[in-house]
């Protein structure tokens, strides 16, 4: 750890970070009855705060080190405490989550005006936030694995906030239970840490293990195969959190939960979890075979989620499965980074900046706004969701249409939006890989994005009103608006100079020669956007119609087919086993035999006397062979 | 005063209690009961303050050392509570016996008494026949004693071919015994057993004759076989006594015999000890596993003494080797001494269930919970110490057999044991699980005297404090250390 | 030459006789009778081994007070019996075995 | 007279009190409230002082050789275990209601009996009054059952004859520790002084084994170690609430307090010989696997519940397998917060059954729309159990793989290969509760059924048992300062 | 004793006993057993226990005997005519005696002792009287000693009351536990009237 100089971020903010929230859920989710509506002033209070200790936070810039909050587990062999580990990183995430996190609340003091339970909503949001801000500022894997099962849990709580429908109460099921999956390979992979790094698992002292030849070191060189599988699982879990194939199923269906849940939390926070996880301990990708396998399972969702995008009509499931795409955009670019610092080409790591938390960054605030703009799309249409039926909004909803379309915009990768500059930077990482598969399927979901986004916007905004809810659309309250807007100026100058600099934005320093990539990137968005502006003007229906990627692949149905059959039908098996071999062995044989046996033992008791005295003789002519015959012989 | 003058005066207040039915029929059975039970109790008064001092002429054929003097007051206890159990009983007792008249319930079991009380103090085969044949004789007319019922007969008929039968094999084996030894007295063959000129194959022969004689009284498999049917059948006091007395009886000529059997050096020694092991482990068995699909309760009480005669060989094959100061033999008498309460509560619900106008079986004890609350929760505790659950008396006795055998190293006879103490769970308690049903509340309620009660408590208690505190009974059955040096 | 052995071998076969009979006949007064046979048998062999372990040149004598306990005893006890035996007509109007077999199980 | 005695005493006597004619609820409530207390006070001083070694001993002789002697004493494990018991006693007895005076004595002896067995320090006491419990338990289930009298007499008779013959074996195996460890001199049935023995002469590694083992079986039956754990489930799912709660909550914790109090310290190696470890791991395999699947087939709430109850003990035992102190420490942490959540579920499953009439998934659906506070609470026992950090568990689970894993250095072994099986069985138990959390709760209620929040002062106990699993999730910590000297690899 | 005199007592003995154990009425069973009863008593005067002899035909084949065929003439129980015999019992019976003599007969075999006879034991009188002690000493005894002659019963008779005079008291009250205990089972009862 590295010493508390002058430098050190000091107690109090953190504290406040966790701690604020932590108690605002608590208090709402144990009293919302008897606070009613103050529960919402608690909740929007608490993340307004924190929103100030975010900026207060980024005012430390520069300096370093984990602060201890509070002990949680302290046994010889095995420390793991409350703790924040304070650096640019964690700063800048910690921005975009209580940035984004408090827009969010305010958001949905509208759009969850009329909902009954509202305080039950902000205590999730609250508790969210607390284990967000956990995510963020672990220093050790044990606190971030915690916060990550409790990110699960608000999740699971927010995505069956309507639990009364029988969509939302299997979404958030079927959320929980794939992050389970992913957590279970997490698990594994802090366990082999543990295991190697004999008990310490704070990230700094993991870091310095590998780099400074510590234990971590020593293992590398004799036993690379163990540190691949290390890296792995521990990818298993940022599969699980950030919706990777093939764990990715969760995502689109977690739209059941409201929308402004759906930006924060599905979109612009928590999904991104996993890569910032990935490019905290990216330290431990060390291995080829670990990198290619992260970079390639990134590309294929990246690719995979951009078909299925194509052929949505839900307007939040496109968003959804662009979502996916980004994602796997990021996590590709962990990959492609490490697979560049295990070749020497380039710098390793998190520092000074990194591809992937810099898309995140970027990401985060146009998805936000998307979501947020399709929530206010949704409210104004009463709930209707197909873009299908909608049609014309530009000219009912003004405001929502212009940030929507800078939002699309940022999201395709318009110079100079923010989100140019971070796809580039991603394109660039896979471009300098030397993985030429990664960058042209990098370069296909570049147009894809192009494409779908361009059809939404077509669809949605452009045209004439298809039905009765769209044509009676109004703008949304201010409320809403204003984080529209507020999150429209972020799209736009997220990524600029001095302003990512403040919000300290891991943009990696630009390595020369990309040329090949910028015209790519142009390239690719000219095409997909202007193919699709084509296909889809004016048009009521979708002209065409892939079912493969309207039915995302079949995912859905094939992980149906195998829970049934395998594990439904296994447990089955087991139980039938568990039922008739192990009880019938166990118990009910033991117990047969022994009932035998004493009903047997009763018929000596047959009532004779004549049987009796034969049993004496014969017993008297049994003890004396015994005793005469046989045991002199054994002693 | 001698303790021998105790006994002799039991055995004459017996005599005096026939002459007084014979010739003041007119006499209460109260009366003749409470006299009986009186002396009975004077004399367990008595006991320790009676000097232990023998005359020369009776030390070759007896003896007062510490095991004799319990058993003595074990004899004159257990003499004690059947004679209140017949009381009890009488109600019930009388419609089958002679003339409703029960005189000799009375007395036979004091003379009984003094014949248990010379045998705890007998150190030669002569002595152990007669007092032994003295007890047998006088159970063959108790046990036949309610003539008019025909169950009564007929356990009298199988115990009387039964124990004349086995009385020839004893008788058999003391010739044979005698023979190879050329004594009657336990010292002496001792002393011969422990030369190897001694002839062996005669001496085993004889041993295992005079076992197998033993055997038979304390009820050792396979030589068991009657006692189902004799305890079943004989009325309840007398099978109470049966089951304790006589059995305790059985144990302390077994205890006398074995300590000239298998000391240490006899050239007999390691086959006595191994049919012992074998004989236990056949008994406990025997006796447990039958006992599982029991519905006469006082059937399963009869297998049930099986089974603890079972576990007291058990500890008797341990033999004097063993790592406690109390010893094996004073494991059998601490075993018997926890024994006897909870058989006795055992058999009082019998009895009383009799008396009720209720029969003996596990139908007859579904609700008792209800209709006695009182007496279903004593039954429990002996039940609960019969079936081995710790904090009762049974688990300390138990736990000494199990810390024999496992100090010896006897595994397989410890499985046997494990087993017949499964098989206890559970036919135990379905007793106890029929009282507490809710079915067959509504039977008459049971009436207990306030004598009764305060028995049965404080027998329960006796239980209890056994199994949470027994330390003093340990103490009074440690032979003091020069003894064992002795050995 | 008559050696201890043979008297012993009487005796023996004469307790087998007995328990033979003992197992095989079903009157009781017989089977009765055949234990008494068994206790003459043990007589015999307790007289043999006392005539032939002598003190002081002398047969021993306590067996032979055995012998003459037994005796008494077995007198006693064949009364008790036949007392039951005869009880047991009286109610059953048999001396079988067969009709003693309700106790049971 | 040692505080500790009127602990364990103080249940019994107001057992005894409520038989003999007191009024049943005062009486009961009074006493397991004062010994919460106590244990409490008790927990605060001994933490606060930072003691490690036994506290609040005194021994009263019993027998003299083999000696035995009443002896109480508590130390962290004891002091947690009791802790435990306490809570769930006083929620148990609390939460009865409208129902005969028998089953608050039935629920005082039990938590008396599992005090008893927690806080003496005498291998002839801790086994004691352990067997104190199984009469009431078995008397219950078999009279006062949830299901038809034949089926729950069955019931009853399969779980008292596992637990009798579960009990004889290790009766069986105690005895042959005592005969083992008292050297050649008098037989002794101290534990300390067995501990001293054990570390002045310790046995040959391979009879440790065959010793542990025997102590396996015996203790294992008790805690439904697989494949002898067949009595646990219809036990539990039969049981009147305050049994299951006591029996599944505390009783069962007995066989893993033994493991860890007498096999361990006196057989430090007997886990570690090869075959009892392969053994070992293969039948807690059993419990977290086959019972995990078992579990995600139940169909009514009780049956999840008390399978899962069966499941859960994988992980203790993976613990023990495991051996080091962290693993060890972690099973304590895991021992009382699965008591304190199977005892909240089984409370909350009991109160459903009475409201409902039925636990069947088929015929639920929604309960969240009429009885919120229920549902909070029922989510604090479901996610407990699944091991969701923040709530008492997941410390507990954590350090037991984390202890499993302090002996990884590259390859992996039969007892990693086990801790991943294990991982995947966090994953079923999540199958398995969330299914029935979405089967009562969620959805809609269009069944007909409808169910109210409890009144206030009968979610008393339910809130303490929550705050229970928040706190200690949350402090671990708390526990963990009790523990501080205990099970240290010797 | 001739060998010759010695097997035909054991013939007798054995014969009768055989004849008790076959018979078919239990008169001739009764009858069989006084019978080898006097067989048995000769082998124990053969064995000089003379006393012993005498009880066993007195007690034995006088007194049992009697009351055994008394309580047949009472009861009138007839042969086991028409009734088939068990024959798995005699079998199992055959079966058990033929074992347990073949164990008696090893057990002989194998018994140094059993090879002592009357010849090469022959009772010293002559040096038990001069040695004086315990019976001897009395004078009535050491006379008969002396003059050769064995005064089995007053040996007897020492013994006892010297030794046993304890037990004699016993068995005197076991004689009576017997005789209460015939009342108490035979008599009849008063309200059916009527002598047993």
């Amino acid at each position: 750890m590295p010493p508390a100089d002058a430098q050190s971020p000091g107690q109090f903010l953190p504290t406040i970070l966790l701690l604020l929230p932590f108690f605002s859920a608590l208090i709402i989710l144990l009293g919302h009855r008897a606070l009613k509506n103050a529960s919402v002033l608690i909740s929007v209070g608490s993340s307004v705060i924190c929103f100030l200790a975010s900026l207060a936070l980024l005012a430390t810039k520069g300096a370093e080190g984990t602060v201890s909050i509070l002990p949680f587990i302290d046994v010889p062999g095995f420390q793991a405490g409350i703790d924040a580990m304070i650096d640019d990183q964690s700063r800048g995430m910690m921005f975009i989550v209580t940035f984004i996190g408090m827009l969010v609340h305010i958001f949905s003091l509208g759009y969850m005006k009329d909902d009954e339970a509202k305080p039950r909503f902000f205590g999730s949001l609250s508790l969210f936030m607390f284990s967000m801000t956990g995510i963020v500022l672990a220093g050790n894997l044990v606190m971030m694995f915690i916060y990550w099962e409790l990110v699960g849990l608000s999740s699971y709580l927010l995505i069956g906030h309507w639990y009364q429908k029988a969509s939302a109460a299997e979404a958030c099921k079927k959320a929980f239970l794939t992050n389970r999956i992913g957590d279970f390979g997490f698990m594994i992979g802090i366990l082999i840490l543990f295991g190697l790094n004999k008990g310490d698992l704070n990230i700094d002292n993991l870091r310095d293990a590998f780099v400074t030849g510590g234990p971590l070191a020593e293992v590398l060189k004799n036993n690379p195969g163990i540190i691949t599988v290390a890296a792995l699982c521990l990818f298993m879990g940022a599969v699980g959190k950030s919706a990777q194939f093939p764990l990715h199923v969760w995502l689109p269906d977690a739209m059941e939960g409201p929308t402004p849940v759906s930006a924060l939390i599905h979109a612009a926070t928590m999904v991104a979890a996993g890569v910032y996880m990935l490019v905290r301990v990216s330290f431990v990708i060390v291995t080829p075979l670990a990198a290619e396998t992260i970079a390639g399972i990134g590309c294929f969702t990246a690719l995979l989620a951009a078909l299925m995008a194509t052929q949505q009509g839900d307007i939040k499931r496109i968003l959804a499965y662009s979502t996916l795409s980004q994602l796997g955009y990021m996590v590709m670019a962990v990959g492609a980074v490490s697979m560049a610092a295990i070749d020497g080409h380039a710098a390793h790591g998190a520092h000074p900046g990194h591809p992937a938390m810099f898309h995140l960054y970027t990401h985060a605030f146009f998805k936000a706004m998307l979501f947020l703009g399709s929530g206010a799309v949704i409210y104004a249409c009463h709930h209707e969701q197909d873009i299908w039926k909608m049609g014309g909004l530009r000219k009912h909803m003004p405001i929502t249409f212009w940030t929507f379309a800078i939002g699309t915009a940022a999201l395709m990768g318009v110079p100079p939006l923010s989100g140019f500059w971070s796809k580039e930077a991603v394109l660039g990482a896979a471009f300098d890989s030397g993985c030429r598969v990664l960058f042209i399927a990098g370069a296909a979901t570049a147009a894809l994005t192009a494409f779908y986004m361009t059809r939404l916007l077509v669809v949605a905004f452009f045209g004439k009103a298809r039905t009765e809810s769209a044509h009676h659309a109004v703008e949304v309250p201010l409320v809403m608006a204003l984080p529209l807007a507020l999150l429209a100026i972020f799209s736009i100058f997220s990524a600029w100079g001095p302003f990512s600099d403040f919000l300290q934005a891991m943009k990696p320093e630009h390595v020369e020669g990309h040329d090949t990539v910028l015209w790519t990137s142009v390239a690719v968005l000219l095409i997909g956007s202007i193919s699709s502006f084509l296909l889809y003007k004016g048009k009521d229906a979708d002209p065409i119609r892939i079912k493969l990627f309207a039915n995302k692949f079949y995912f859905d149905e094939i992980y149906a087919v195998i829970v049934r059959e395998c594990q439904d039908r296994l447990a089955w098996f087991v139980t039938g086993i568990e039922r008739i071999f192990v009880d019938g062995l166990v118990a009910r044989l033991p117990a047969a035999i022994v009932a035998r046996i004493g009903s047997a033992t009763r018929m000596l008791q047959g009532g004779h006397l004549q049987g009796y005295t034969f049993l004496l003789g014969g017993g008297i002519i049994a003890v004396v062979y015994l005793v005469v015959f046989v045991l002199p012989r054994t002693h | 005063m001698s303790v021998f003058t105790l006994e002799a005066s039991l055995a004459l207040l017996g005599l005096v209690l026939l002459l007084l039915e014979a010739f003041k029929p007119e006499i209460s059975r109260r009366t003749l009961g409470y006299t009986a039970m009186a002396g009975t109790a004077l004399a367990l008064v008595l006991l320790p303050l009676c000097g232990t001092q023998l005359p020369e002429f009776m030390q070759p054929w007896h003896q007062i050392d510490t095991l004799a003097l319990f058993y003595k007051g074990f004899a004159l206890v257990i003499t004690l509570l059947v004679l209140w159990l017949t009381l009890e009983c009488a109600p019930y007792l009388t419609r089958f016996t002679l003339d409703g008249k029960l005189a000799e319930m009375f007395s036979l079991p004091l003379i009984v008494c003094a014949g248990m009380m010379w045998m705890a103090s007998a150190r030669d085969l002569v002595t152990i026949f007669i007092t032994l044949e003295l007890v047998t004789i006088s159970f063959y007319v108790l046990v036949a004693f309610a003539r008019k019922s025909a169950l009564s007969l007929e356990a009298g008929v199988k115990y009387l071919i039964l124990g004349a039968l086995s009385t020839g094999v004893l008788v058999y084996g003391i010739a044979w015994i005698y023979g190879a030894t050329g004594s009657m007295n336990f010292d002496a063959i001792g002393k011969a057993l422990a030369n190897p000129a001694t002839s062996k194959s005669a001496a085993l022969f004889g041993a295992a004759m005079l076992l197998v004689g033993l055997g038979f009284k304390v009820a050792a498999a396979p030589f068991h076989m009657w006692v189902p049917d004799v305890y079943q059948g004989a009325p309840t006091p007398v099978t109470t006594f049966l089951s304790v007395g006589s059995k305790a009886a059985g144990f302390v000529v077994l205890t006398r015999a074995l300590d000239a059997f298998a000391a240490p050096g006899s050239i007999i020694g390691s086959e006595v000890q191994s049919l012992l092991l074998v004989g236990g482990s056949l008994t406990v068995l025997l006796g447990s596993l039958p006992a599982i699909f029991q519905t006469s309760v006082k059937r399963l009480l009869a297998y049930s003494s099986i089974s603890h005669a079972g576990y007291l060989l058990l500890a008797l094959a341990c033999g004097s080797g063993g790592r406690f100061d109390i010893g094996s033999n004073g494991i059998v008498a601490f075993y018997l001494a926890t024994y006897l309460p909870m058989t006795v509560l055992g058999f009082l619900a019998l009895g009383l269930m009799r008396v009720n106008g209720q029969g003996e079986d596990l139908g007859d004890f579904q609700g008792l919970a209800k209709r006695s609350p009182l007496l279903a929760l004593v039954i429990t505790i002996a039940f609960a110490s019969l079936a081995g659950l710790p904090l009762t008396a049974g688990f300390i006795g138990k736990m000494f057999v199990f810390l024999s055998l496992v100090d010896h190293g006897y595994w397989g006879a410890l499985t046997c044991a494990v087993i017949a103490a499964a098989a206890g769970f559970y036919y135990y308690f379905r007793i106890i699980l029929a009282m507490y049903t809710t079915e067959g509340s509504e039977k008459p309620a049971l009436t207990l005297t306030p004598l009764t009660k305060a028995i049965a408590c404080g027998l329960a208690l006796v239980i209890l404090a056994l199994g949470v505190y027994p330390r003093p009974l340990q103490k009074v059955l440690t032979p003091p250390a020069a003894a064992v040096v002795v050995k | 030459m008559i050696t201890l052995g043979h008297y012993l071998v009487v005796s023996g076969m004469l307790f087998a006789l007995g328990l033979a009979g003992v197992i095989a006949r079903r009157n009781i007064l017989i089977i009765y009778m055949c234990l008494e046979m068994m206790l003459s048998a043990a007589n015999l062999a307790l007289v043999g081994f006392s005539r032939f372990h002598l003190v002081n040149g002398l047969p021993d004598y306590t067996a032979q007070s055995l012998v003459f306990f037994t005796i008494t005893v077995a007198a006693a006890e064949v009364a008790v019996g036949l007392a039951i035996i005869v009880a047991l007509f009286r109610t059953k109007q048999s001396v079988e075995t067969e009709a003693i077999t309700k106790l049971q199980g | 007279m040692s505080v500790l005695e009127i602990v364990i005493l103080l249940p019994i006597l107001a057992a005894l009190a409520v038989l003999f004619g007191a009024p049943a609820r005062a009486a009961s409530v009074g006493a397991t409230l004062a010994n919460l207390v106590i244990v409490l006070a008790l927990s605060w001083q001994y933490a606060a002082k930072g003691s490690t070694g036994l506290a609040f001993t005194q021994a009263r002789e019993v027998l003299a050789n083999p000696a035995i002697s009443f002896s109480v004493g508590a130390d962290g494990v004891s002091l947690i275990l009791a802790l435990l018991t306490a809570i769930v006693m006083f929620a148990a007895v609390w939460q009865i209601q409208d129902r005969p005076a028998i089953f608050y004595v039935a629920s005082l002896l039990i938590g008396g009996g599992a005090l008893g067995a927690f806080l003496t320090t005498d291998v002839f006491f801790i086994y004691a009054f352990h067997e104190l419990a199984l009469i009431p338990t078995f008397l219950m289930i078999a009279l006062h059952g949830h299901a038809e009298p034949i089926e729950r007499k069955k019931v009853a008779w399969k779980a008292t004859v596992y637990l009798g013959v579960g009990s004889l074996v290790l009766l069986a195996g105690l005895v042959w520790l005592v005969v083992e460890f008292s050297g050649g001199r008098d037989l002794t049935f101290d534990l300390e002084a067995l501990r001293a023995q054990a570390k002045l002469t310790p046995l040959p590694v391979e009879k440790q084994g065959v010793i542990f083992f025997v102590l396996l079986l015996g203790f294992g039956t008790l805690v439904s170690l697989f494949p002898f754990h067949s009595w646990a489930a219809p036990a539990y799912a039969t049981a009147p609430t305050p049994v299951a709660m006591l029996h599944a909550g505390v009783l069962k914790k007995f066989g893993l307090y033994g493991l860890l109090r007498i096999a361990l310290p006196l057989l430090p190696q007997g886990a570690n010989v090869p075959w009892v470890q392969n053994a070992l791991l293969l039948m807690l395999l059993g419990n977290i696997l086959v019972m995990g699947l078992v579990t995600i087939r139940a169909s009514r709430l009780d049956d999840t519940l008390a399978n899962s109850s069966v499941m859960h003990m994988g992980y203790i035992f993976l613990a023990l397998a495991a051996g080091s102190e962290i693993a060890l420490k972690g099973a304590v942490l895991l021992m009382f917060a699965h008591g304190v959540s199977i005892a909240l579920l089984f409370a909350l499953s009991g109160k459903m059954r009475n409201q409902l009439g039925t636990l069947e998934y088929s015929k639920l659906g929604g309960l969240a729309s009429h009885a919120p506070a229920f549902t909070v609470l029922f989510a604090f026992g479901a996610f407990a159990s699944i091991g969701l950090p923040g709530l008492s568990n997941f410390a507990g689970e954590a350090m037991v793989f984390a202890g499993s894993f302090t002996t990884f250095s590259g390859t992996l072994t039969n007892l990693h290969w086990t801790v991943i099986l294990a991982l995947w069985g966090v994953v079923m138990s999540a199958v398995y509760m969330l299914r029935a959390y979405r089967h009562i709760f969620h959805g809609s209620a269009t069944t007909g059924l409808f169910m109210s929040d409890p009144a206030l002062p009968q979610r008393l106990p339910l809130i303490l048992m929550a705050a229970t699993l928040l706190l200690t999730g949350c402090c671990p910590w708390l526990l963990l300062n009790l523990l501080k000297g205990a099970l240290a690899a010797s | 004793m001739p060998p010759l005199l010695f097997y035909l007592l054991a013939a007798i003995t054995l014969g009768f006993g055989l004849m008790v154990v076959t018979a078919r009425n239990p008169v001739s069973s009764a009858l069989a057993l006084a019978s080898c009863f006097v067989g048995l008593a000769a082998l124990f005067v053969s064995l000089d226990a003379y006393f012993i002899g005498t009880i066993q035909i007195l007690v034995y084949a006088g007194a049992v005997m009697v009351l055994f065929l008394f309580i047949i003439m009472l009861l009138d129980i007839k042969a086991e005519e028409g009734k088939q015999p068990n024959l798995a019992a005699i079998v199992s019976g055959i079966v058990v005696a033929v074992l347990l003599v073949t164990q008696i007969m090893t057990v002989v075999s194998h018994t140094k002792l059993a090879e002592k006879s009357l010849q090469n034991t022959p009772l010293a009188l002559v040096e038990a009287a001069s040695k004086a002690e315990g019976a001897a000493k009395l004078p009535t005894i050491a006379n008969d000693l002396k003059a050769g002659t064995l005064p089995d019963a007053k040996l007897i008779g020492f013994t006892l009351f010297n030794q046993y005079g304890f037990h004699i008291q016993v068995v005197g009250l076991l004689l009576l536990v017997g005789t209460v205990g015939v009342v108490v089972l035979s008599k009849r009862e008063k309200t059916s009237g009527g002598a047993a």
